[in-house]
């Protein structure tokens, strides 16, 4: 429909101008750019975790237990005398392994899911709707702790619960976008024009609707780093040789208060890398969503 | 001349009641036939009916002698590019993510599997009969007027050189003068292609100037009329003849 | 209107027999024969193997070499007839539990969701109104960094700071008000912050609407504007992210009660969880799906009756 | 003389990242009491513009120079403070889209009552005075109507609602914008109806913004004519009508369907570069030698009229 007041109709003209190179927009927002710098440094130590942490996480040292910074090591030692810097870095790799590989599989399968249902429409949809229906029925940590103890513990594990429980969130935002996206009068006159429905999906529904799946892939890594520590944190899921923020913290518990970086530093980790990942995501949405025009920071 | 198109008892109901009901017609090759009615008495849906687009209730619609809804998908197809739609509203009827370019070129590179080059090459007597800059066919619909875009929908849908047109309100969001240069280059078309036309609106006096017959629908029936009687039975309906200025 | 509701009850009903399903499945496929689990909990020591006739033993007095079907239909039979059966390592049934530890999560969720929708809709409205302000950038920079922490974290920090460094407040504890700040805190930051930040974007969408300019033109007071317009259509999403963020809050008590050793079904459940108390895990799991569906359908209900526009089918 | 409004050389340029639009440009026109003045013009032609400016209801961004008086003060200066006592007490607005307008979510007689409120009726004589708002404007079940909310109501009855709110606070001055735009034949025809009735019993002010030709002939008083942000002509309704002198004007009647709907060539030129000379050159039909590079001033023409185009300079 062609808008009613002038402050839209200036604001379509510049959208339009806007729309066809965002990149103008990301130029625009600095911290955007930062958190995405950041996001690929995040990467590369993840990746390269055991070469660049300074000391073996795992080494045990009781001598030097729940020490607070010294020259060697810089945040202190935990309650096994390891090095907590060398244990955060390589938690890193664990949470990002983790998490990256539950987005990109939960992605895929929610994605082609929800758009099969979607475009389909009919009883085959109602039938994917109500399991989709079900599985965001059960809060999402309660579904992981069962499923965690039906698989025992484990990072393969962990990736296909995490999967199991993401992926219905994907499968109903696209669903919700194809359903709006192909009523519009574009996908109409595709299909008079004869296209056959793959086409139409490919080349004209999908790449409409997929920015708002991204921002949430975006947003939803920083929420399977959340995930991921919260069942550590209660001992299910990661088993306890490999470094992890959120067993971290509970080992470091009951030091609290002789040794308070060990439950400071690993959550402060988590806290910046869903930060990261959720800054980023919002201002993904911000700039390719031309509905949400909020410039400034944050 | 044989008959393009052969509608016969066309029914439709959703939810609790019939959308139309019965509607029976012919068109001929280079006929225009209206569908007149007020906002929301299902003339658009029986547009996008005869099209394929939506399931019928009942009924049958022949195009060129075929049934559309027994055929197998491939001769569906082909018979499909054959009628085209024009749609009310221009500036959403072109994917908003993709340069108008690849919009008019499209449906002649998936049908004829051709490279967009080479099309864009074989449609520019079109592009520049329907009034268009080639230039302009590298920006975004966004960035065009609503005449514009309905200009370059023509040539989209000339482009498989259709031999039934249904528009449906092409112009009932355009502007007075964008209308008539709208309407008239459809008219022209229509002559040099001698296309059928199904010409769907709410003003009677377009209704007039663009059609030979007219259906005339409400409460789900159609009931089809010539020039002399639909111009009879809307007269009471027209606005500057029935109230003086001076009340 | 009613027909919807009946509609709607019907889908509950229908979501709450498919979840009953799959939590049984999940919980009774748990690897390791319950019954030996069980008998090495019950009877032995966890490290020695339990002898065959032991866990025969244990099997008959639980039911537990019944076929699953047989299972299942039997204990929902017993849920419909109130009875929920009877918890392994509490020698008491489930429905006493229910009744013990019930009552502490429904103040704890309670408080937290009631501290989480109104300090998120008034730091949500404060920052849309000051737009780009100082304030406004400072509200969002709270909100998505409460966001980014775990709630776990929070807890702990809270704990560290406020109990152990500045002793203003106790460590855990249940029965008196000073108690149930932390936890509240701890569980309500998250939905709190999800709250605020769909509150000002649905709030600026709403004030770019031709409604509220129309509004301003027919003179109308800002205060007017704001309140009997603006608030109320810019409620409706924020009602959807309430009812979203109860099943986060739910999920979260489970870790928050923990840490605070709260008597709540949280607790109950992760206690249950480390003994392998099927029928406690099944239906704490079940009660806390089932009251997170209940929130949703009276969230559901209400949409309905702010907004006149959804037809009923 | 009883001028209620007076806007002259209004300037309103928004600045975007592909240049400045110029929407409006030396607009200058005034109205007597009880006068129906309209503003014609097709899109992009920068009416709206011109009401909004009436109303400081223009975005932030916009650059306004020029001045609008009203009963004598000037009202563009004003503050936002300032101004808000003249909103819906003396001036009002009809608003275009009239579906987007309405609180969804409220009934429509409570929206037309809050109107009343501003002029102090009390909340008793609220309901009967709605209900006799609602049967000036054609509505046939006033009291139905005023229970309904708005996404119960057709297009057509929504636009007459938000009419009936904008002249529920009796207003001095009522800005109308575009108010038959999106709506279907039938519905359209009932507003003019409601307009002409409006006209008759009421005698406002009224300051019509339209590119509706019938419905501008039907109730106006006065014609304005814009093309590319500025007037181009303007007159009473009958001259214009019966002898346009700009050749726009001239191609605007002849392009109506009953007139033999024959098309301008060309489209307007966009806001952003607009031509050095006369506006409307490329499309003029005389296309005299200054209009390529001078840009005609306005000149009036046998008192009551004038008209933006060289050939009448001499």
């Amino acid at each position: 429909m062609s808008e009613c007041t002038l402050s839209t109709q200036v604001r379509k003209i510049s959208i339009s101008i806007q729309k066809s190179d965002w990149l103008y927009r990301f130029k625009m927002r600095r911290d955007l750019q930062v958190a995405c710098v950041l996001i690929v440094i995040i990467l590369i130590i993840g990746f390269f975790a055991p070469d660049i942490a300074p000391q073996n996480p795992n080494i045990t040292d009781l001598e030097g237990k729940n020490q607070g910074p010294t020259a060697d090591h810089i945040l202190g030692t935990d309650y096994l005398g390891r090095d907590l810097f060398s244990r955060v870095i390589c938690g890193l790799q664990t949470s990002l392994e983790i998490a990256l590989a539950t987005i990109v599989i939960s992605f895929i399968i929610g994605v082609t899911i929800g758009s099969f249902s979607g475009y389909q429409s009919g009883w085959i949809d109602n039938v994917i709707g109500r399991i989709i229906d079900v599985f965001l029925a059960f809060p999402s940590v309660i579904l992981a702790l069962a499923l965690m103890m039906l698989l025992g513990s484990g990072v393969l594990n962990m990736i296909i619960m995490l999967s199991i429980v993401q992926w219905a969130s994907f499968a109903r935002l696209t669903r919700g976008q194809v359903l709006a996206e192909k009523n519009q009068e574009y996908v109409l006159s595709a299909k008079a024009a004869a296209l056959p429905g793959w086409w139409t999906m490919t080349k004209h529904i999908l790449p409409n609707c997929i920015m708002p799946v991204i921002v949430l892939a975006t947003i939803d890594i920083g929420h399977a780093i959340l995930t991921i520590a919260t069942l550590s944190f209660l001992g299910v899921g990661i088993p306890p040789a490999i470094p992890e923020w959120g067993s971290m913290i509970n080992s470091g518990l009951p030091y609290m208060r002789i040794a308070p970086l060990n439950v400071i530093v690993p959550g402060l980790a988590i806290t910046c890398v869903t930060l990261l990942f959720n800054i980023t995501g919002e201002g993904i949405r911000d700039i390719t969503d031309p509905k949400t025009d909020n410039e400034g920071s944050l | 001349m044989s008959s393009v198109l052969q509608v016969t008892n066309l029914s439709k109901t959703f939810g609790h009641g019939d959308i139309f009901r019965d509607v029976s017609f012919t068109l001929n090759a280079g006929e225009t036939i209206g569908l007149f009615g007020p906002s929301g008495c299902g003339k658009s849906t029986l547009g996008r009916c005869i099209l394929g687009l939506e399931k019928l209730t009942k009924g049958s619609v022949l195009f060129e002698g075929k049934d559309i809804f027994r055929l197998d998908r491939k001769e569906r197809s082909c018979l499909q590019a054959k009628m085209q739609m024009v749609f009310q509203h221009p500036e959403v009827s072109f994917d908003p993510r993709r340069r108008l370019i690849y919009s008019v070129t499209e449906p002649l590179v998936y049908h004829e599997k051709g490279e967009s080059e080479y099309v864009l090459h074989s449609l520019l007597p079109l592009i520049h009969a329907v009034g268009l800059h080639p230039g302009i066919l590298d920006k975004y619909p966004g960035q065009l007027s609503g005449g514009e875009l309905q200009r370059a929908m023509m040539v989209r849908i000339y482009s498989l050189s259709p031999h039934l047109l249904i528009a449906d309100e092409p112009t009932s969001m355009l502007d007075m003068s964008v209308q008539s240069q709208i309407l008239n280059l459809m008219k022209e078309m229509q002559k040099k292609n001698s296309t059928a036309c199904i010409f769907i609106s709410h003003d009677p006096e377009v209704m007039q100037v663009m059609c030979d017959r007219i259906g005339v629908m409400s409460e789900g029936k159609c009931e089809i009329m010539n020039k002399n009687n639909f111009s009879e039975w809307m007269q009471p309906l027209l606005v500057m003849d029935t109230m003086e200025k001076d009340h | 209107m009613h027909q919807y509701i009946v509609m709607r009850t019907g889908y509950l009903i229908l979501t709450l027999f498919i979840a009953s399903v799959f939590t049984f499945c999940v919980v009774n496929a748990i690897p390791g024969e319950p019954a030996e689990v069980l008998a090495k909990h019950l009877f032995l020591g966890l490290e020695e193997s339990a002898p065959p006739e032991l866990i025969a033993e244990v099997s008959a007095r639980y039911d537990l070499n019944k076929p699953l079907i047989e299972q299942y239909s039997e204990w929902i039979r017993g849920i419909l007839s109130g009875n929920l059966g009877n918890s392994i390592i509490y020698n008491k049934s489930v429905g006493k539990l229910l009744e013990l530890y019930l009552p502490p999560t429904i103040l704890l969720t309670s408080f937290a969701m009631t501290f989480a929708i109104i300090t998120g809709i008034a730091l949500g409205i404060a920052s849309a109104l000051h737009q780009n302000k100082t304030a406004d950038h400072l509200i969002r920079f709270i909100t998505i960094f409460s966001i980014s922490m775990p709630s776990f974290w929070v807890a702990v920090m809270l704990i560290l700071i406020f109990s152990l460094w500045l002793n203003l407040t106790p460590v855990a504890g249940y029965g008196e008000p000073k108690y149930i700040i932390l936890p509240l805190i701890a569980l309500g930051l998250h939905s709190m912050a999800s709250i605020a930040r769909i509150m000002r974007t649905s709030m600026l969408d709403t004030m770019e609407k031709p409604f509220i300019i129309f509004s301003k033109a027919k003179g109308l007071s800002r205060k007017k504007i704001l309140f009997s317009h603006a608030f109320k259509n810019a409620f409706l999403p924020v009602l959807t992210v309430i009812g979203m963020s109860f099943g986060s809050l739910l999920a979260g008590s489970v870790i928050i009660e923990t840490i605070f050793t709260w008597p709540g079904i949280g607790a109950l459940l992760m206690k249950a969880i480390s003994a392998r108390d099927l029928v406690v895990i099944e239906s704490t799991i079940m009660v806390i799906v089932f009251m997170f569906l209940i929130v949703n359908f009276v969230i559901d209900i209400l949409y309905h009756v702010i907004d006149p526009r959804i037809t009923y089918e | 003389m009883n001028t209620v409004l007076e806007v002259m050389d209004l300037n309103v340029t928004f600045p975007t990242r592909a240049g400045a639009i110029r929407a409006s440009q030396q607009v200058s026109f005034r109205m007597q009491k009880g006068e129906i003045s309209v503003l014609i013009g097709e899109t992009g032609s920068g009416k709206s513009v011109i009401g909004l400016a009436v109303l400081h209801l223009l975005p932030e961004a916009a650059i306004i120079s020029g001045k609008i008086n009203y009963n004598g003060r000037e009202i563009l200066s004003m503050s936002e403070k300032e101004f808000s006592r003249f909103r819906g007490r003396d001036i009002s607005l009809v608003p275009q889209n009239p579906s987007g307008s309405l609180d969804p979510l409220m009934r429509c007689g409570k929206q037309i009552s809050e109107s009343l409120e501003i002029r102090g009726i009390s909340n008793l004589k609220q309901s009967t005075e709605v209900e006799n708002i609602l049967s000036n404007l054609q509505f046939s079940d006033p009291k139905l109507t005023a229970a309904s909310f708005p996404h119960e109501l057709s297009g057509g009855m929504r636009q007459r609602v938000t009419t009936g709110i904008a002249l529920a606070s009796e207003p001095k001055l009522l800005v109308s914008d575009e108010p038959t735009k999106g709506l279907d034949y039938s519905s359209r025809k009932t507003s003019m109806k409601m307009f002409l009735h409006l006209k008759h019993i009421r005698k406002d002010t009224h300051l019509l913004i339209t590119h509706d030709l019938d419905l501008a002939r039907m109730i106006g008083d006065t014609i304005h004519v814009l093309y590319s942000g500025e007037i181009i002509e303007s007159g009473p309704v009958d001259e214009i009508f019966s002898d346009p002198h700009h050749p726009y004007t001239e191609g605007l009647i002849a392009a109506l369907p009953r007139n033999g709907m024959k098309a301008m060539p060309g489209m307007c030129p966009g806001l952003i570069d607009l031509p050095s000379g006369c506006y409307f050159y490329s499309r003029c039909p005389y296309q005299c030698e200054q209009g390529k590079t001078i840009h005609p001033a306005i000149i009036p023409v046998n008192g009551r009229r004038s008209v933006r185009c060289h050939r009448f300079s001499r």
